[in-house]
């Protein structure tokens, strides 16, 4: 009793004046990140520590390659096909054109299949996603950075932006704190950072071992080392959420302005795209309006910390 | 928008036509409640007599038509030491029938949610332009406080819509494709007394409402209640079982799993809906639980519906059918929550208002 | 699938039941269709009900059956000597099972109505195996979704880690489009009981008696207070929530 | 030629629970043959008591993971007639659908993967898969026919869910049911081509004579339900079912023993056959004729081919009642009922033959007591008494140990036991 008059063929049906305009699937700039992702190869992987380590990524196809930029604070979603998701901080600089660093903990799903790859899997990355920090207006200013443990993740890549533009930038420190010595991650590029970057570097753990000869105890007991000129100093904190609670009360009252200081949320996200929801710190999605906050917003975000 | 008549006998066969050559999904009743009320879904159909028109409203809304439980976003093949991706967007064309005007105005909700912003979901657009959707309006239960929400009516967002005028419907046509399948109908341009009976009818509906909630303000209220009691006192009675997510037209959260297929050559990155009030919604891996309790959890909740995400302009987006109210087995519902709510306020603000008496 | 960068490799895998009723072993052979992909990820060293063959140098040991006699434990302790992983297949071995609702009764009881004069051997209880053996994973059901072996199996060659869905039944009940059981009046473990087994039950519209044990933070006293405020009966409550000893620790604190 | 050996299989492999087989021979002469059962009891009848009438099937269905349709109809048909409750019948026939689809998917597991790597000469099917994919693969799709028949009607493969008192909770649907119908059509010829594949096979030689016993109604080939019948001419009511086992403990197995008017008696897809020849779907007749099975068959190692007979009834008559299920409204599958006191037994034939559930119920509708005989325990003697036999006759013909061991491997499991299930 099928009377084909009636029967609705998709394409009319498309064209309903109702309906939403189709974006048009084959713009990358538009959509392609919804969930293509750019095939990547791993180029190579340092072992950072027992539980971390920086993964050297390389876009495949070389126009893709071209057109992928972002900026320091932004994040990824890195999808190894077959296991998953999972948003990482792109922690390489932003005038490497050739190479996208990752600096990973080995947690779950997604991260531990990471862990068994071996030089030269495939992956792809979906990106950059989120908001970055506003090196242009840290410019002539001094710059704090703040890490604590894998925190330095999303902090490299403005380190290496201020590296690429040390001349802007005037007094720029960094602090730095692990739990163990063990656990300090990039060792190896402390001296060039001090030496060619002019960074003062300072570190600190809270448990050493015997080869420690540093600091010990929390990252705030760091800032009877250094002088700040809260007028001009501009901070970015990155670390677990108890830490940048006490740096941050601590820059509020020497006198940094709240929206010179900059955070990096971490929430749980399955999409990066503002519809999965699992981001939400009270009405704002971490993945859009984030993860770069600057403290003023975080404050006035319900649950933030 | 171009208006007719058309008689009821003349629609049913309308709708008979229309389902029977196409894939087609309407309310149908699927069981009989415990006290003998009758409990509907919106189930495949094929023929108006499948079809309940005379329906109340379904246990579950139809969004799982538009966003399935479960979806597959994207496909991997692997060969050779290499991957490949397949994403596809199709969506066959499909017939929804009788959703209400609450109904319809979730999906304009998903609409924006899915639709506006940055990143569009290709997913939710392709399925929702291969929608025909079919409304009808009916005199609200006493539990419906769609009004409240101002949802009760709706201009957009449909094919065609047909109220209930007596003997006839009114039907509000909304799209060509509409328009030239009742060309094969008898339909009449509506008279001066028709029109007068949509608005009668209109009027009735617009008065039955039993339930009211006081919405007004409320963004407001819930930032500033964000640390009060009664989010533990409601929580404690949650089961955490996403059962008011499940059902309710505009929740949209979700999980993405990907799995290997068993013969290791592809796997599938799926999407699948889920709920706030789920105990790790908000876990990070680690174990940190962001919304350790349920209180966290079902504040979280209502801070999305009646507070709104700055991604959809901080619309609210309950459209206040009541489904979750219905479906929650702990006795958690809408009106009851923001009563609360409003009396906790409203009693903390007469004791600190300056009163005449106090001065 | 090497895309990684390593190969799979076959899982040298051994079957062993104990007391039990073979049906999630059996499921081993369900779901046709994928059966032989499935079994092309095996390396079956040890399967008594399928196979004669008996090798003892398996990495991977699927323990199905609750532990009611004393030479069951040795056994079990020897399979987990061998076994690198052992894995607790289904409720009986999760929870002690349906067999637990012996425990009740005094074992000499359960011997004399059955078996008359004659000796039998027999614990008191039905144990589950994490009673006598470290588990590595656990697969409830009663029995096994077939479904969700194949994706941890697939996850175990896959080197992925495995993880059971922590919210309720009620999720994937209400996914089904199932009427609610409480609303025809009776009573339904889906609020706290784990979700992975497709709503089954209640999509066949019979109550979940909770086969894979308690959902993750559930709700136990609003629970309770539901069945109270529905007007049904608590004893039928508590009569399912013995049913397949998963909520055990729930019952006792209850009473 | 004297020779002394002993065979003790610890195990037996490819049956479903565990069992022993013990043999010993001395100056060539058999000494001893025995079937030990040493599984470990669930004691089910024990668990039963106090239980709610409506959660027993759910508890008794786990006595068996491959025939928990058996079990949950039978304890479900003893306490309908305890309680005097009739289900609809439309409820009747989607019940009989199940317990087809369940026979077939054991009939098929037995036949392909329990029993035809003896007939090959493998310890599993898994090398059949090389050497005969189409049988396998005929096998396959068999059983999944099996289990999805009774997945349509009580929602899953293994202990159904929509099987209740009073009639099924919920009816397939018609869309299942048209599914499965094709289902049927398209795999026929997959049970035409096993049926090629098992006649070249040899069906090794042996004969003891027994009695059989089985369900019969005198309308339709028996499952659920009607007189016992043996055929030594007994015949009696169902809930006689004592008079018809006798059942006796022996110290060297837990399950136990059973008999009628011998010394043991037999049941299962052959005693089936033999007492309800008649009844048989013409298709399956015709296949029987292929094999030269005709009632009454005395050689048990003709159960196998009686199963794969019994595979042509079940589909050929699946088909029908499919048929019947599209012309009904799917309405009517549940009775009310009050609880009550009454006793009664419930008998089906489960894939191994005639299974009991005798349920006492007290005026709330729980159960007093309860009692199940299971179609394997009333097949142990008849397997210890044929192990005998099998080994003097082999000795007798001059076998070796390997040959009268790999026979009597091969008897014990042509009756498909299913040992878990008969300790319970
Ligand atoms: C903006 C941002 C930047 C991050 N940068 C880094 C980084 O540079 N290096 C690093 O090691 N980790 C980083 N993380 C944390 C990292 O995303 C989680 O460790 C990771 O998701 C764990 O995934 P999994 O699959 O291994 O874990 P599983 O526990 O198996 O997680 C399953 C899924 O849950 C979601 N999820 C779970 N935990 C988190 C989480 N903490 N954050 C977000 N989603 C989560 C993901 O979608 C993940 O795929 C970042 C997180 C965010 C939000
Ligand atoms: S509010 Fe009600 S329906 Fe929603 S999760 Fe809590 S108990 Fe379940
Ligand atoms: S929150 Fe409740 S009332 Fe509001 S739209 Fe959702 S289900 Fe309906
Ligand atoms: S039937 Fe059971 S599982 Fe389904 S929603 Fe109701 S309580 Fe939850």
């Amino acid at each position: 009793m099928h009377d084909l008059r009636f029967t609705i063929p998709a394409e009319e049906l498309n064209r309903e004046p109702f309906a939403r305009t189709s974006p048009d699937f084959g713009k990358k700039s538009e959509l392609m990140v919804t969930d293509h992702g750019y095939k990547c190869r791993i180029t190579n992987i340092v072992p950072l520590s027992e539980q971390e380590r920086l993964f050297q990524l390389r876009i495949v196809d070389p126009r893709e390659r071209a057109m992928f930029t972002f900026r320091p604070g932004q994040f990824l979603m890195l999808e190894v096909p077959g296991y998953g998701e999972a948003p990482i901080s792109i922690s390489s600089a932003t005038s490497n054109r050739e190479f996208i660093e990752l600096c990973i903990r080995k947690a779950g799903h997604v991260t531990s299949a990471l862990f068994e790859a071996r030089q030269g899997a495939l992956v792809a990355v979906r990106g950059p996603f989120g908001t970055s920090f506003p090196m242009e207006s840290m410019q002539e200013h001094d710059v704090l950075l703040i890490a604590g443990g894998l925190g330095i993740a999303p902090l490299r890549a403005p380190l290496f932006w201020i590296n690429d533009h040390r001349d802007h930038y005037r007094n720029v420190s960094f602090l730095y704190g692990a739990k163990e010595p063990s656990q300090m991650l990039f060792t190896y590029q402390f001296e060039e950072w001090k030496t060619v970057s002019h960074i003062d570097l300072h570190t600190i753990v809270e448990k050493p071992d015997d080869q420690w000869t540093g600091r010990t105890g929390m990252i705030t007991s760091l800032f009877d080392d250094i002088t700040i000129d809260p007028k001009n100093t501009w901070a970015i904190v990155c670390g677990p959420p108890v830490m940048f609670k006490f740096v941050c009360t601590h820059l509020d009252k020497l006198g940094i302005p709240m929206n010179r200081m900059f955070v990096s949320l971490e929430r749980r996200m399955h999409c990066g795209m503002g519809k999965c929801c699992r981001c939400m710190v009270g009405s704002t999605f971490t993945c859009l309006d984030g993860p770069v906050f600057d403290y003023w917003s975080v404050i006035n975000l319900k649950e933030a910390i | 928008m171009i208006y007719k008549v058309i008689s009821k006998p003349e629609f049913r066969a309308f709708v008979d036509a229309l389902v029977r050559a196409n894939t087609s999904y309407g309310p149908r009743q699927v069981d009989t409640g415990r006290n003998g009320e009758p409990i509907y879904q919106f189930m495949p159909v094929s023929s108006a007599d499948e079809i309940a028109f005379d329906y109340t409203v379904t246990a579950s809304s139809a969004k799982h038509l538009l966003m399935p439980f479960r979806e597959e976003l994207s496909k991997f093949s692997f060969r050779d030491g290499n991957w490949s991706q397949e994403v596809s967007y199709d969506a066959p064309p499909i017939v929804l029938f009788g959703l209400r005007p609450c109904d319809i105005n979730a999906i304009n909700l998903l609409d924006e949610v899915m639709l506006k912003g940055p990143y569009p979901s290709p997913y939710y657009l392709a399925r929702r332009k291969n929608t025909f959707i079919i409304g009808m309006d009916h005199l609200p239960l006493p539990d419906c406080f769609c009004k409240s929400m101002n949802r009760h009516t709706t201009d957009h967002g449909f094919n065609l819509f047909a109220s209930d005028i007596g003997e006839k419907y009114f039907l509000s046509i909304n799209s060509s494709k509409a328009f030239n399948f009742l060309k094969e109908f008898e339909t009449a341009d509506p008279t001066y007394e028709d029109d007068c009976l949509l608005i009668e009818r209109r009027k009735t509906i617009k008065q039955s409402f039993q339930t009211n909630v006081e919405v007004t303000g409320l963004p407001m209220f819930l930032d500033l209640e964000f640390d009060s009691p009664i989010w533990e006192k409601w929580g404690d009675k949650c089961l955490n079982c996403g059962t008011c997510a499940m059902v309710c037209p505009t929740c949209y959260c979700y999980n993405v799993e990907e799995h290997v297929e068993t013969g290791l050559g592809s796997s599938s990155r799926e999407k699948r809906l889920y709920s706030c009030n789920l105990v790790d919604f908000a876990e990070v891996t680690g174990g940190h639980n962001f919304r350790p309790k349920n209180g966290d959890r079902l504040k979280y909740r209502y801070y999305h519906h009646y507070r709104g995400f700055a991604v959809n302009d901080n619309q609210q987006i309950c459209v206040g059918c009541n489904r979750c109210g219905r479906a929650c087995l702990a006795g958690i519902n809408p009106k009851d929550v923001i009563n609360d709510l409003r009396l906790e306020k409203e009693s903390c603000m007469t004791c600190v208002s300056p009163s005449p008496q106090k001065s | 699938m090497n895309h990684l960068g390593f190969d799979i490799e076959k899982l040298k895998i051994g079957s062993f039941d104990f007391t039990c009723c073979e049906g999630c072993q059996l499921q081993l052979a369900n779901k046709e269709s994928t059966l032989p992909e499935f079994l092309a990820l095996l390396d079956i060293r040890n399967f008594r009900e399928i196979s004669s063959e008996r090798l003892d140098d398996y990495d991977i040991a699927l323990v199905e059956g609750s532990i009611t006699r004393q030479d069951e434990v040795e056994r079990l302790k020897a399979i987990r000597a061998q076994a690198k992983v052992l894995v607790a297949y289904g409720t009986c071995a999760c929870f002690g099972g349906m067999n637990a609702q012996k425990n009740k009764f005094p074992k000499e009881e359960c011997i004399r109505t059955v078996y008359g004069d004659k000796q039998i051997d027999t614990m008191q209880e039905s144990h589950k195996i994490s009673d006598f053996v470290t588990v590595d994973y656990s697969i409830p059901g009663c029995p096994v979704n077939k479904e969700e072996v194949e994706r941890i199996v697939v996850s175990i060659a896959t080197r992925s880690p495995i993880a059971l869905p922590k919210y309720p039944v009620c999720v994937e009940c209400k996914q089904r489009l199932n009427t609610c059981l409480f609303d025809l009046g009776e009573v339904c473990l889906g609020p706290i009981s784990r979700a992975g087994c497709d709503a089954v039950c209640p999509s066949g519209k019979t109550v979940c008696l909770g086969c894979r044990g308690p959902a993750d933070g559930i709700n136990y006293d609003s629970f309770v207070q539901l069945v109270k405020d529905k007007e049904l009966s608590t004893d039928e409550m508590n009569e399912k929530l013995a049913f397949y000893n998963g909520f055990t620790e729930y019952l006792n604190h209850e009473g | 030629m004297k020779v002394d050996f002993n065979i003790d299989i610890h195990h037996l492999p490819r049956v479903e629970g565990h069992g022993d087989i013990r043999i010993s021979v001395k100056d060539g002469k058999l000494a001893d043959a025995k079937w030990a059962v040493v599984e470990t009891p669930r004691f089910f009848e024990v668990m039963v008591k106090g239980l709610s009438a409506e959660r027993v099937p759910f508890l008794t269905s786990r006595i068996c993971g491959i025939c928990s349709i058996s079990h949950s109809l039978a304890s479900i048909r003893s306490l309908e007639r305890a309680m005097q409750i009739t289900p609809p019948e439309t409820a009747r026939i989607i019940r009989l659908l199940a317990m087809h689809g369940e026979t077939l998917q054991s009939h098929a597991l037995h036949l392909f993967f329990l029993a035809a790597p003896d007939f090959a000469g493998t310890p599993s099917a898994v090398p059949l898969l090389q050497s005969h994919p189409e049988v396998v693969e005929a096998g396959l799709m068999l059983k999944e026919l099996g289990n999805e028949l009774s997945i349509a009607t009580t929602g899953r493969a293994t202990h159904p869910v929509s099987l209740v008192l009073g009639g099924v909770s919920k009816a397939p649907s018609k869309q299942r049911l048209a599914e499965i119908k094709q289902m049927i059509a398209d795999r026929k010829p997959m049970l035409d081509k096993a049926t090629e594949f098992f006649k070249t096979l040899t069906i090794p030689d042996f004969v003891r004579e027994t009695e059989f016993i089985s369900l019969y109604d005198g309308e339709s080939y028996p499952y659920i339900g009607g007189d016992l019948v043996t055929t030594d001419g007994v015949r009696r009511d169902e809930n006689d079912y004592l008079a018809m086992t006798n059942e006796y403990t022996v110290d060297f197995s837990t399950s136990k023993f059973t008999k009628v008017s011998r010394e043991s008696s037999a049941a299962g897809a052959l005693a089936r056959f033999n007492n309800n020849y008649d009844l048989l779907h013409p298709q399956a007749k015709a296949a029987a004729e292929a094999f030269g099975l005709k009632p009454v068959c005395h050689n048990p190692f003709m159960n196998n081919v009686a199963q794969l007979v019994e595979c042509h009834h079940l589909v050929a008559d699946a088909e029908e009642i499919i048929d019947r299920l599209l012309d009904d409204d799917l309405k009517d599958i549940k009775a009310d009922y009050k609880p009550r006191a009454g006793a009664a037994t419930g008998a089906v034939e489960a894939p191994r033959g005639v299974l009991y559930h005798y349920m006492e119920t007290d005026e709330s509708g729980k159960v007093v007591k309860g009692d199940c005989i299971i179609p394997t325990t009333q097949n142990n003697a008849n397997i210890h008494y044929d192990l005998h036999a099998l080994a003097e006759q082999s000795l007798a013909q001059g076998k070796s140990e390997k040959e009268v061991e790999k026979l009597c491997e091969m008897l014990v499991r042509s009756y498909d036991p299913c040992i878990s299930c008969s300790v319970h």
